[in-house]
């Protein structure tokens, strides 16, 4: 096969790839563009198994069958809300896959025929160009050297991000020092990296690069709070899309650095919207905890003696006679399992002439897109899903606004409080409709760790009990009615 | 030293593609879109093939290889299966 | 032979790019669009420099040369003046 | 210089063109846009004349100040209303210099000291691998080849576009036998080029490539009516992007071909616009005539005793009493340059309180954004111009619509009369209004050649005379009122 050959077959492949990304811009043709990616991917790495410079297949063969049985059970049998871990871990292994390559990459050049660790550490006799020659010896090393940092902290991190999103590790705590402490890891790190460019025949100066920067991915994700996952994730999946990139520079091959860097601006795109979403600089995210509030809010001040509760029939008789309903989800939603649930509810409502509506805020549940991704499990036409902005102007006409599950994005004091940790994030103005119905367990505050002046209002109606349950009342007594 | 600067700026113009591309894509699929890219990430694949199926290296490069492998063909799969799981959900009204 | 690969790859990446940025342009800007991405054309002239200034070639392709400088200059200069002309109009209430 | 930091510049350039076209996505960045568009040009040349084989500047001065003083001459005096005409004349001298360039890439590696013609037809003596070897040389003599190939037919075909444009050829006619001439001369062209990439040593086929390709430019463009002009404009502006894009592959320049092809789907875009907003074929366009009308359309039969006629101030009293107003300009303004008497009608109105909007019809005029340009220029703000899709639902809530030179735009036929010409074209509804009025000289057709049922309408009132003297005298006596 000759190599001209095998790289435009690269090129076809990222090409697909483009395909791909460009189908999701639109929910109709996005499984069409999933499986153009995956077209580009297969062509990929076809194309790389028929290269003569492949020999021995024993491990590819069980890299491939053990990966592909973890990858598709892992990939089928997840719960639609457990996406986010899922997410998490996939990512870890992509940052796993980076860091391998460029590790064998940089011992395939040493060629050291290590069987104990000491083996390792003795410094082999290389060429001054075992590397490349001149400057492109240099821009390999250095190349390595990043897909190994950042394919390394994406792997830790990711593991730590999934396993604070299971629930695995609940408390938040980093080095000492905070940023201090992961500043020097990161210095570390760096210094390794330098040691190992300029004298690259020690395996030991990759040795300690690896461990200082799975070290630095644990320590940077450890002190963040669960919630803030999938900020982390995103910014994790564009590490990960990076390193590809940058191991594409390692071997010269296109399809590497096409494909990395769409994922690279992908997660950082994310990022940048969930952070805006939030009303939070992405420093904020990684450093800070959530600004401490400007004059602490008081919850049995604003609760106390104004919360009105009721029972799911209650609600049921007021459904009857509106007009217009609006649904907002919210990560309780995704807890409670509730989405089916839903998804009858408003099918009740439907079948009375009643017009329903979700109103998504960008920023529901715990990662972009959750709240779609849920509805749509239980077949909710994406139609009815309606954006942040698009929902707004339209409370005034609503006769209920359900709240299943969600808080902080329905907080008004994110609107009208000044020096409140959340104000200035963009909301769901639920509090404008006739009607506030809020079904979640208790009081207790949602993400941000805020009371919420909505529960207080004179409009509102509080709905004790488990997300799934409330509603399967409610649609029970408004079927029976 | 060409060649170099060619692969950098099929990156550059990569990175601006990727802007254009994923700034259209609705809230909606935010979701399967990390998902989806996800398992595009996992192109890392045929760099691991490479190192895994060399046969002069010594035996520490082949079990990096396999790790290589295992790891991301589990990105691979696990992410185009679970993004397509996702994505044959959305339906229009 | 995988430098002109490179620069296929390259070129399809801004065929790409291209049909992102350019259906983004509202029809008010379709007139400086035309003229404004024809002064970019004229990127021609980085091609005639070099013809043109060659001193080992024949007279014949220095007249060529100063040709394409000449053309390719109307073109960059016009194209981005009277790009400017239009643009400088066009104004917010 | 190293031939490396030459290149990373021409990418850094590259990457300023980018910016540049993303710019000109907001009118509010435009001319920001333009800028970085041209610094990027400025660098790339400066850098390409610090390179060390440009040793002779003679030419290089010659060309360029002659070049710029008659770019800069053009530039500055041409009125807005001929921008048609000038794009086609920059098109042409784009096409002229990809053709000039690849004909000095090839004269210049056959190396003959020519002093008479006849010197040129002599074979020379070439080595095999004279273009590079293998397939780079293979690569390197297509490219040359389609580059003048492309090249020739940009020049003669935009020099007759401009031609038609400025009204120095006002009849349409081509080869015997329309599409099979032009067809015979593109495959004499297609086998001179195969004939030069076979015997690269003959020049005359690369001298009978040239004379067949600007034959073909000239009687590919001369058959086709002056009014479809832009969309061979455009046409001819995505092969002039393509000309630069090849000749980046002679010259392995990336900045050439990411220009080049920016400039390429640009056109292809603007094309598609075109032929989509005029319901026609590119075929269609180049090839075909307007189909012949289904059933004869007799413009008598439709007009006979049915038109109105009023004074214009007939038409200021009907305003006065106005709420809403929206202004439909169309060629006839451009025409009659009547641009900033529409601005001060329109002022005038405003200052009575009456909402005024313009609605602005994607193919009114003969370029794409012409209206645009042209109210830009009487400084109406561009909030002010209402796309098609977005003023037809107005309609039915404006009391009068001003229709100043257009025609086709606002024909009924194309909405309503199936088997009409124009049938599916998207128009102004402007049918809906509660009163129309039509500014033009007669009831002459438009581009189309059509009748306009519009124009017997019982609530359509026709304002006979040129466009600027009819809105001048309306704004007169809105004004005396
Ligand atoms: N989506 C993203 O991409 C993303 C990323 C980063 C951060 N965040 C943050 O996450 C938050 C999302 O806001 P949100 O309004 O969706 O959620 P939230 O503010 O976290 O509130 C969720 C609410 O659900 C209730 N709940 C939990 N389990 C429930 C169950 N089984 N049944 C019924 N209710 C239950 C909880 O109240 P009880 O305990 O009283 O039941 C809680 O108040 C925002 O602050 C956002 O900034 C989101
Ligand atoms: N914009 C583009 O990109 C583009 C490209 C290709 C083709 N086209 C075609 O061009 C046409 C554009 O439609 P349109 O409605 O703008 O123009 P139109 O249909 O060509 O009609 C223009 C009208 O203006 C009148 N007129 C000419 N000079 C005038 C003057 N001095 N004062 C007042 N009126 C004058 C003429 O009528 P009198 O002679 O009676 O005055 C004529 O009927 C469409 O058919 C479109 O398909 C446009």
């Amino acid at each position: 096969m000759s190599s001209s050959i095998v790289n435009l077959v690269y090129l076809f492949a990222g090409v697909l790839f483009i395909l791909g990304i460009k189908g999701l811009t639109k929910p109709a043709t996005a499984v069409r563009g999933n499986m153009l990616s995956a077209t580009g991917m297969l062509i990929a790495v076809v194309i790389t198994l028929l290269n003569s410079e492949i020999v021995n297949f024993t491990y590819i063969i069980a890299g491939v069958l053990f990966g592909g049985v973890v990858g598709a059970f892992m990939a089928l049998r997840i719960q639609m809300t457990s996406m986010p871990q899922m997410v998490a871990l996939l990512n870890g292994f992509g940052g796993g896959a980076s860091l391998t390559i460029a590790s064998a990459e940089y011992f395939s050049v040493l060629n050291i025929d290590a069987h104990t660790f000491a083996d390792l550490l003795q410094p082999v006799a290389l060429g001054a160009d075992a590397f490349g020659t001149g400057a492109e010896g240099q821009v390999t090393l250095v190349s390595i050297g990043l897909t190994i940092l950042i394919g390394a902290v994406t792997l830790t991190g990711s593991l730590v991000a999934f396993a604070k999103l299971q629930g695995l590790v609940k408390k938040n705590f980093g080095l000492p020092g905070g940023p201090i402490g992961n500043g020097l890891l990161l210095i570390g790190g760096l210094v390794a990296l330098g040691c190992m460019i300029a004298n690259p025949s020690q395996a030991v100066t990759v040795l300690a690069l690896i461990a200082l920067a799975l070290l630095l991915g644990l320590f940077l994700v450890l002190p963040i709070g669960g919630a803030d996952m999938p900020v982390v994730i995103a910014l994790l999946n564009s590490y990960s899309g990076l390193a590809a990139a940058l191991a594409g520079f390692i071997l010269g091959n296109t399809v590497l650095i096409v494909a990395g860097s769409l994922v690279g601006t992908s997660g950082l795109i994310l990022t940048k919207i969930m952070c805006v979403a939030m009303n939070r600089s992405l420093g904020n995210v990684l450093f800070g905890k959530m600004a401490a509030a400007g004059e602490a809010v008081d919850a049995d001040e604003i609760y106390a003696g104004k919360v009105t509760s009721a029972q799911p029939d209650e609600v049921a008789m007021m459904l009857e006679v509106a007009k217009r309903v609006v649904i907002v989800p919210g990560y309780g939603m995704a807890m409670a399992q509730a989405q089916h649930a839903v998804r009858e509810l408003a099918d009740s409502m439907e079948s009375k002439g009643i017009e329903v509506e979700y109103g998504i805020h960008p920023v529901a549940g715990r990662m972009p897109g959750h709240m779609n991704v849920l509805l749509a499990e239980a077949e909710v036409p994406y139609d009815n899903l309606v954006e942040m902005d698009r929902i707004n102007p339209t409370f005034e006409d609503t006769d209920v606004v359900i709240v299943i599950g969600a808080n902080d994005v329905t907080n008004p004091m994110a609107r009208d409080a000044e020096g409140s940790p959340i104000y200035g994030m963009p909301i769901l103005n639920v509090d404008k409709a006739k009607n506030v119905v809020v079904i979640k367990r208790s009081l207790s505050p949602g993400f941000a760790g805020l009371p919420n002046p909505l529960f207080a209002m004179d409009h509102t109606l509080m709905v004790y009990g488990d997300g799934k349950k409330a509603v399967l009342e409610m649609t029970t007594a408004l079927n029976q009615s | 030293m060409e060649i170099l600067i060619l692969l950098l700026a099929l990156f550059v113009l990569s990175l601006f593609l990727g802007v254009e591309l994923i700034v259209k894509v609705p809230p909606t699929l935010h979701t399967p879109l990390m998902s989806g890219t996800n398992a595009v990430s996992g192109i890392t694949l045929v760099g691991a093939l490479l190192a895994a199926g060399s046969d002069t290296s010594p035996m520490l490069v082949n079990v990096l290889g396999f790790l290589a492998v295992t790891f991301a063909t589990i990105n691979v799969i696990g992410g185009y299966l679970v993004t397509n799981r996702m994505l044959s959900m959305f339906k229009r009204k």
